[in-house]
């Protein structure tokens, strides 16, 4: 069951270039369905795994000598839902965006390989194969980010890859040193492993690889430099994935799984964790406040937002990471709803300087609508979902005593409401700027993409309730297992 | 210490050197080259053969090739200049970097540990079956450098304006695209 | 002695992390990137050879060089849009977004 | 009675909202209709909550882990506020009804008026902390929202309403965080008499800082004046007149009686009367100088609040008891005066003084109404603001500290100083040449019904003044645990009123704490202060007209005479009024409230660019530079991680 997560979008992925030929349509039907279908088996999975129960499959089940096994729990469960979620809302929003930028073909193959590697990033249970479904995302997203070819992009393109090996050879050199010394990459044996064969300045070296290599991948401050660039300049549904879905795959849950499931959350790395989330927080905030470029601005949010979910995740307590993963769930939420936003914004008006726009809402009544729904959840105003999880976050941190970080966290989200309040006066508020009054509503299908999305922001509040203790529990559960004790028991056997 | 081992590293480093210093492109892609196989030499040497072949041949071979394609492509105009001052400031930077990390080395890997050997009969039956995983993953990583490469080699698409302006001489903007 | 290749591993990484902070040409760039992979490559390699299980380190580096093919291939298309996007490969001319 | 009745007047109101937003826009009368309707089920709801008696009624269902759960607790005082919110709701709602009928966007305006009522309503009943924050902060929606609809560019003083409060509300939820830290509980009712040190200190600092800016108190006021010029005119008379003082002094009660034990004369008791004090002084100086009907109207808002809050802060059951009676009151009288504020901008056109005068024979129903509530605000017996501010008077004279005190004198004498220009300018006099409507009529039904009705309240609590003593106010502290446990009997002589003692007592304010009292007869020489201040502004600033209408005056000899006279007059009120009291008052108008202004806008702004600009040019696009944070990055975790590590 679980390697259909991987199979179904790798062979949708291989088969497409040659069905697009088939029937224009065929590529976006497809991908749709494929989206549907991951997100039909991640919510058949919920009810079990928020009973406590486990999904297991190994290779051995394939006639092979058992060895390498995927694993399902609850933040496994929890990244799967937000991977399908948000591709397949990208999905039914790229139908009309994708249009003018030709190949579909390709790109439904390079976003279909890009899901498969993330669904096999979460999915897996061993340290090296986790990163090669790493790179099979993120040689996807290289491409998918340049896929305009204009010089924004690739500048964006290049810059990310080059960044990014970087980082992964720093993960790769960490993984040998724990392979030289414990011989094994499952990631229960390595807990097992490290715990009884590694000394400690060893450890200390490979978990500085591993933040900066997953630090890197999630974007945290100072490794952050490449997303600005790079989430802005790659089409509305990509940056959407990027900043939505990506980072959180391939830079917190692996970086979670290593730093919890792995080394137990020792506390020197919890403090280095508070004192990268403290700076990207605020970094990220008071950068985003000085842009004019809508989605740049969102990029920069981006960091802002990594940064609550990695102080909740330093923090280390249940509610800590409750209130992380909840973030990660309603940022994934939000951010790709204010990424197809500007997407349609700039599809509509031809531009996303914020100067040149204004008093868009009312040619633009969905997308002004959408984002202003957008806008009160990332800001954190009641009743929509992203009050909850910064409460959560605020609330833990002053529970486990970080007050002054608390006090930053709050001034943080001031920040927050003042800059999207300043995008949505400049944007969509006030007079209509000169040369928009042609400007028309976005097609269908991009209107339908981000409608849902608001919906599942206003919903995300409203049932938070259901939310935490069905989709977000179990994963808590699993995470907070792992600390300190090092004897992790949640995944493989 | 097999000296021969030694040797190998060193000319290792050197052309690694040569690759990283030398003016010419394709000169420094023939260097990497050449580590390239002396690393295949090497791991010949470390008792690994089947990765020394796939060393040899895809990344000596391979990307090589695919290096002096592209330095061919773009060779017609001049291209960046290289800055002078890395070249002076490098002895220092490996002195420095040298001492720490022969430093680090050996506090770190002093004592190695000794592993209970291969756990299975033969490499095929590592490759195919406790690895199994990773070829997915491989399979899915290729899919993606080709699609990746026929994405960003095709044909640039026309943007909204040369569309429209297309458009118009067609048909005289009966079609409204956007 | 495991810690000399250890040491070399070091270099490897540091030669091609010093290309990558100083060099221009985006294919020397290239190059850095590709001796920083050796040194991963070395590392497996002693890894599994210090242990005296080397099927489990071939097998990752095989898997590895696939990996590091299609980044590769990936990087070189990318480069070919720069030049003809900006006309030269200068990493300098890719300063554009800023701020 | 099933506690589930508690959802009613939450829900309802919340409902019907959704559903105005949807109703199609052709059906005349609907969404005023529904309003109304819904508004008056609520309030006999309210009324039902209110009579249940005994310990009250409580919904409790567990919603999720960590303590918070969605908990509905309606005792005494809960049920007294919902009441008096329930009750403005209604009149409100009738008013907007006949006000707000073809203005712009007015289908969003009841959609807005509902939810927030039914926010309200939800905000008061919460019994956890949780609860309390999601009605609390939604309440910040509806009020960006309904302010924005005052016209084209209201969306500029919304967004200063928005951060203003976002901000004092975030000083809430701080509060509240830590207070849970210090208790371990997130329900409201388990937090009792905690000694306000330490963690805990901090946390009533704070949510007594929320609370009191919800009310309006300073240095959180600043964007109330602004929304007076910019939101329609019974947002006004709604959210900042009635139910945010209903909220912030609501809360505060709780504050300060039940979660915390505030000792008389202890820092937390000097700190509320300090900012009690401070604002009544400083807002009703600003309210002096005003020239705009609703402006000054809204400048008094703020201070009356200062008298909650410094009636609260004493500590002395009589000054309590008087801080919740006065914001009754409060709510009372200003809702009544911004009502005959709105009758006047309907019918007048404007809300100019000087292009008002003369109204009261035009528009007598609106005059009465205006004057009854002008007297009450002013303290003049026997009118229900005179009651209440008294006790504020006679609590903050026990304190022993005399100034503030005195601060409440100040207050109360400019208080009725403006309110008599502000009276005789509208209701009196000719009827000014500028004036933009010269037939003008009596406005209609619909709004004189709301404020003739609370009106004639002002006069009923005024002169029975037992009746909601007895039993809205008495009922609400003195089955307070609060007030038997731990408030002692302050020693001060037989005017000390005991409401630890039991029913014989009786507030009996009237007869012997206030009819041969001194501190009644220092009210009333301000009231005569007042009142001579005022005569002496008419006479400078309406001198011409006067004499003009008195041929003596122009005989020769006596009008050198009447010239000297009114010069040394004129010099001696330049200065004494215009040099210092409104030399002062534009000072204070310039310096603190301009410059709160200033802080929030300029110096944030500029300390924000600052930052912005140096880390922007960090970013420079440079793929070294980038690279080179990447590497510094890791040396200093590997520094941290591996070569410092144990």
């Amino acid at each position: 069951m679980l390697l259909l997560f991987i199979i179904v979008p790798l062979a949708v992925a291989a088969l497409m270039p040659l069905l697009a030929r088939i029937w224009k349509g065929l590529p976006d039907v497809l991908g749709m369905v494929t989206m549907a279908f991951t997100l039909g088996l991640g919510l058949y999975h919920i009810r079990m795994v928020a009973a406590g129960h486990r999904y297991f499959w190994d290779t051995g089940s394939l006639g092979l000598p058992l060895k390498l096994s995927l694993a399902m729990d609850g933040f496994s469960l929890l990244l799967l839902l937000i991977i399908s979620l948000i591709s397949l809302f990208a999905c039914i929003y790229s139908v009309n965006y994708m249009e003018h930028y030709g190949a579909k073909g390709s790109y439904y193959a390079l976003f279909m390989l890009m899901v498969a590697g993330m669904n096999g990033l979460v999915l897996t249970t061993d340290l090296f194969n986790m990163y090669v479904f790493l790179e099979v995302a993120a040689v996807a997203s290289y491409a998918l980010v340049a896929f305009g070819q204009k010089h924004d992009e690739v500048e964006a393109a290049f810059k990310y890859l080059m960044l990014s090996v970087v980082a992964t050879t720093g993960i790769l050199l960490a993984m040998s040193f724990v392979y030289l010394m414990t011989g094994t990459f499952g990631i229960t044996d390595l807990a097992y492993a490290v715990k009884t064969g590694m000394n400690a300045q060893l450890i200390g070296l490979c978990l500085a690889l591993f933040l900066m290599g997953f630090g890197l991948k999630s974007a945290m401050v100072p490794f952050h430099a490449w997303l600005p660039d790079a989430h802005p300049s790659a089409p509305a549904p990509i940056s959407a994935m990027l900043s939505g879905v990506l980072i959180k795959v391939s830079g917190i849950y692996a970086l979670v799984r290593v730093v919890y499931n792995i080394f137990g959350l020792p506390p020197q790395v919890s403090s280095a964790l508070m004192v990268l989330g403290v700076l990207s927080m605020v970094i990220g905030a008071v950068v985003a406040l000085g842009q004019n470029d809508y989605k740049r601005m969102l990029a920069y949010s981006s960091i802002s937002q990594i940064g609550y979910i990695v102080v909740g995740l330093a923090i280390g307590s249940p509610l800590g990471i409750m209130g992380a993963l909840f973030h990660l769930f309603n940022h994934a939420t939000f951010k790709s709803l204010l990424f197809l936003n500007a997407g349609a914004t700039e599809y509509a008006t031809g531009t996303r300087d914020l100067t040149k726009l204004g008093g868009v809402n009312n040619k633009l009544p969905v997308t002004g609508f959408t984002n202003t729904i957008g806008t009160f959840s990332i800001a954190g105003v009641p009743p929509f979902n992203g009050f909850w999880s910064k409460l959560i976050i605020i609330v833990a941190l002053v529970e486990a005593n970080y007050i002054g970080v608390a006090a930053i966290a709050v001034a943080t989200s001031i920040i927050t409401l003042w800059y999207f309040l300043q995008m949505q006066r400049q944007a969509f508020f006030g007079k209509l700027a000169a040369g928009l009054e042609k400007v028309r509503e976005v097609p269908f299908y991009m209107a339908l993409a981000t409608i849902c999305l608001a919906a599942l922001c206003l919903l995300g509040g409203l049932f938070y309730p259901w939310i935490t203790a069905n989709l977000i529990q179990p994963g808590v559960t699993s995470l907070s297992n792992a600390i300190g004790v090092n004897s992790f028991i949640n995944l493989g056997q | 210490m097999d000296l021969l081992n030694l040797i190998l590293l060193l000319m290792l480093a050197g052309f690694a050197l040569m690759a990283v210093f030398l003016k010419d492109l394709l000169k420094a892609a023939i260097s990497l080259a050449f580590m390239s196989s002396l690393l295949a030499v090497l791991l010949y040497r470390l008792d690994s053969p089947f990765a020394a072949v796939f060393e040899l041949s895809v990344v000596a071979g391979l990307i090589t090739v695919l290096f002096v394609s592209v330095i061919a492509l773009t060779k017609e105009e001049e291209t960046a200049k290289e800055a002078r001052w890395p070249a002076y400031v490098f002895p220092l930077a490996l002195v420095v970097f040298g001492l720490i990390d022969i430093k680090v080395m050996q506090s770190l890997f002093a004592t190695t540990p000794q592993g209970f050997g291969n756990p299975e009969a033969s490499f095929g039956a590592t490759l195919w079956g406790v690895r199994s995983l990773d070829i997915l993953g491989q399979i899915a990583v290729i899919f993606g450098g080709v699609f990746g490469v026929l994405a960003l080699l095709r044909e640039k698409p026309l943007t909204a304006k040369q569309k429209e302006d297309a458009i118009i001489a067609k048909d005289g903007g009966k079609e409204k695209l956007w | 002695m495991v810690v000399t290749y250890f040491i070399f591993v070091g270099l490897l990484f540091f030669i091609g992390l010093y290309c990558l902070l100083t060099s221009r040409n985006l294919i020397k760039l290239l190059i850095g990137l590709e001796i920083m992979a050796k040194s991963a490559v070395l590392s497996f390699i002693v890894a599994g050879w210090a242990r005296g299980e080397n099927f489990v380190s071939q097998s990752v580096v095989i898997t590895f060089i696939v990996i590091e093919v299609s980044i590769v291939a990936v990087a070189l298309a990318l480069v070919i849009n720069v030049y003809k996007n900006t006309g030269n490969l200068d990493i300098r001319s890719l300063a554009k977004l800023k701020g | 009675m099933n506690p589930n009745i508690l959802l009613i007047p939450i829900l309802l109101p919340v409902l019907a909202g959704l559903a105005v937003l949807i109703l199609p826009k052709g059906l005349k009368w609907l969404k005023e209709g529904l309003a109304v309707a819904v508004a008056a089920v609520a309030l006999y709801y309210a009324a039902l909550i209110f009579k249940s008696g005994g310990e009250g009624l409580r919904l409790f269902v567990p919603w999720t882990s960590f303590g918070i759960n969605f908990d509905l607790y309606a005792y005494h005082l809960p049920r007294f506020i919902l009441l008096a919110a329930a009750g403005f709701e209604v009149l409100l709602a009738l008013y907007s009804a006949a006000f707000m009928h073809d203005k712009w966007r007015s289908r969003e305006y009841f959609a807005y008026f509902l939810i927030t009522a039914g926010l309200a309503n939800g905000a008061i009943l919460a019994n956890n902390f949780m609860v309390l924050l999601f009605f609390w902060e939604g309440l910040l929606v509806t009020l960006y929202g309904m302010i924005t609809l005052g016209h084209k560019q209201s969306h500029i003083t919304a967004t200063k309403a928005l951060i203003i409060s976002g901000l004092a509300d975030f000083a809430m939820i701080l509060g509240i965080i830590f207070l849970w830290s210090v208790t371990g509980t997130m329900t409201m009712s388990e937090v009792r008499f905690l000694e306000p040190t330490g963690l805990a200190g901090a946390a009533f600092i704070l949510m007594a800082l929320g609370a009191m800016a919800k009310a309006g108190a300073m240095p959180f006021h600043t964007w109330i004046p602004d929304a007076a010029i910019d939101a329609p005119l019974p947002f006004m008379a709604y959210l900042p007149a009635a139910l945010e003082k209903l909220l912030g002094i609501y809360l505060l009660a709780r504050i300060s009686l039940e979660f915390f034990t505030i000792h008389m004369n202890s820092a937390m008791s000097i700190f509320l009367m300090t900012i009690g004090a401070v604002t009544i002084v400083l807002a009703v100086m600003m309210a002096l100088v005003q020239k705009d009907y609703k402006k000054l109207l809204s400048f008094h808002a703020i201070s009356q609040v200062g008298y909650m809050i410094l009636g609260i802060g004493t500590g002395v059951p009589i000054g309590i008891a008087g801080g919740i009676f006065h914001m009754l009151n409060h709510a009372m009288y200003k809702c009544t005066l911004f009502l005959t504020g709105g009758a006047v901008e309907k019918e007048a056109g404007t809300t100019e003084l000087k292009k008002l005068g003369g109204l009261f024979k035009l528009m007598p129903i609106t005059g009465v109404a205006f004057w009854i509530a002008a007297f009450s605000i002013s303290g003049v017996p026997p009118f229900n603001g005179f009651v209440s501010k008294e006790m504020v008077f006679h609590g903050a004279f026990e304190t022993g500290h005399i100034i503030f005190p005195i601060a409440a004198w100040i207050g109360a004498i400019f208080t009725f100083a403006s309110f008599l220009k502000l009276g005789h300018s509208t209701y009196f006099g000719k009827r000014s040449p500028e004036a933009p409507v010269q037939n003008v009529k009596e406005t209609n039904w619909a709004m004189i019904i709301p404020m003739s009705v609370i009106a004639l309240g002002c006069v009923v609590f005024g002169v029975f003044n037992k009746l909601p003593l007895k039993y809205l106010i008495e009922p609400v502290l003195m089955k307070s645990p609060t007030m038997t446990e731990h408030l002692t009997v302050p020693a001060h002589g037989a005017e000390a009123v005991s409401l630890a003692m039991p029913a014989p007592v009786e507030f009996g304010f009237w007869h012997h704490a206030f009819a041969m009292n001194w501190i009644v007869g220092v009210s009333m020489a301000c009231l005569v202060i007042a009142f001579l201040i005022h005569q002496y502004g008419v006479k400078k600033g309406q001198g011409k007209a006067y004499l003009a209408s008195e041929p003596i005056h122009h005989l020769p000899v006596l009008n050198t005479l009447y010239d000297l006279a009114e010069a040394r007059v004129f010099d001696l009120y330049h200065w004494f009024v215009n040099g210092l009291v409104k030399g002062g008052a534009w000072a204070v108008w310039k310096v603190i409230d301009r410059g709160i202004d200033a802080v929030y806008e300029n110096l944030l702004t500029f300390v924000g660019n600052f930052s912005i600009k140096v880390l922007k040019e960090y970013h420079n696009g440079v793929y070294a530079n980038y690279l080179s944070w990447v590497v510094g990055g890791f040396a200093l975790l590997v520094i941290y991680l591996a070569v410092l590590v144990k």
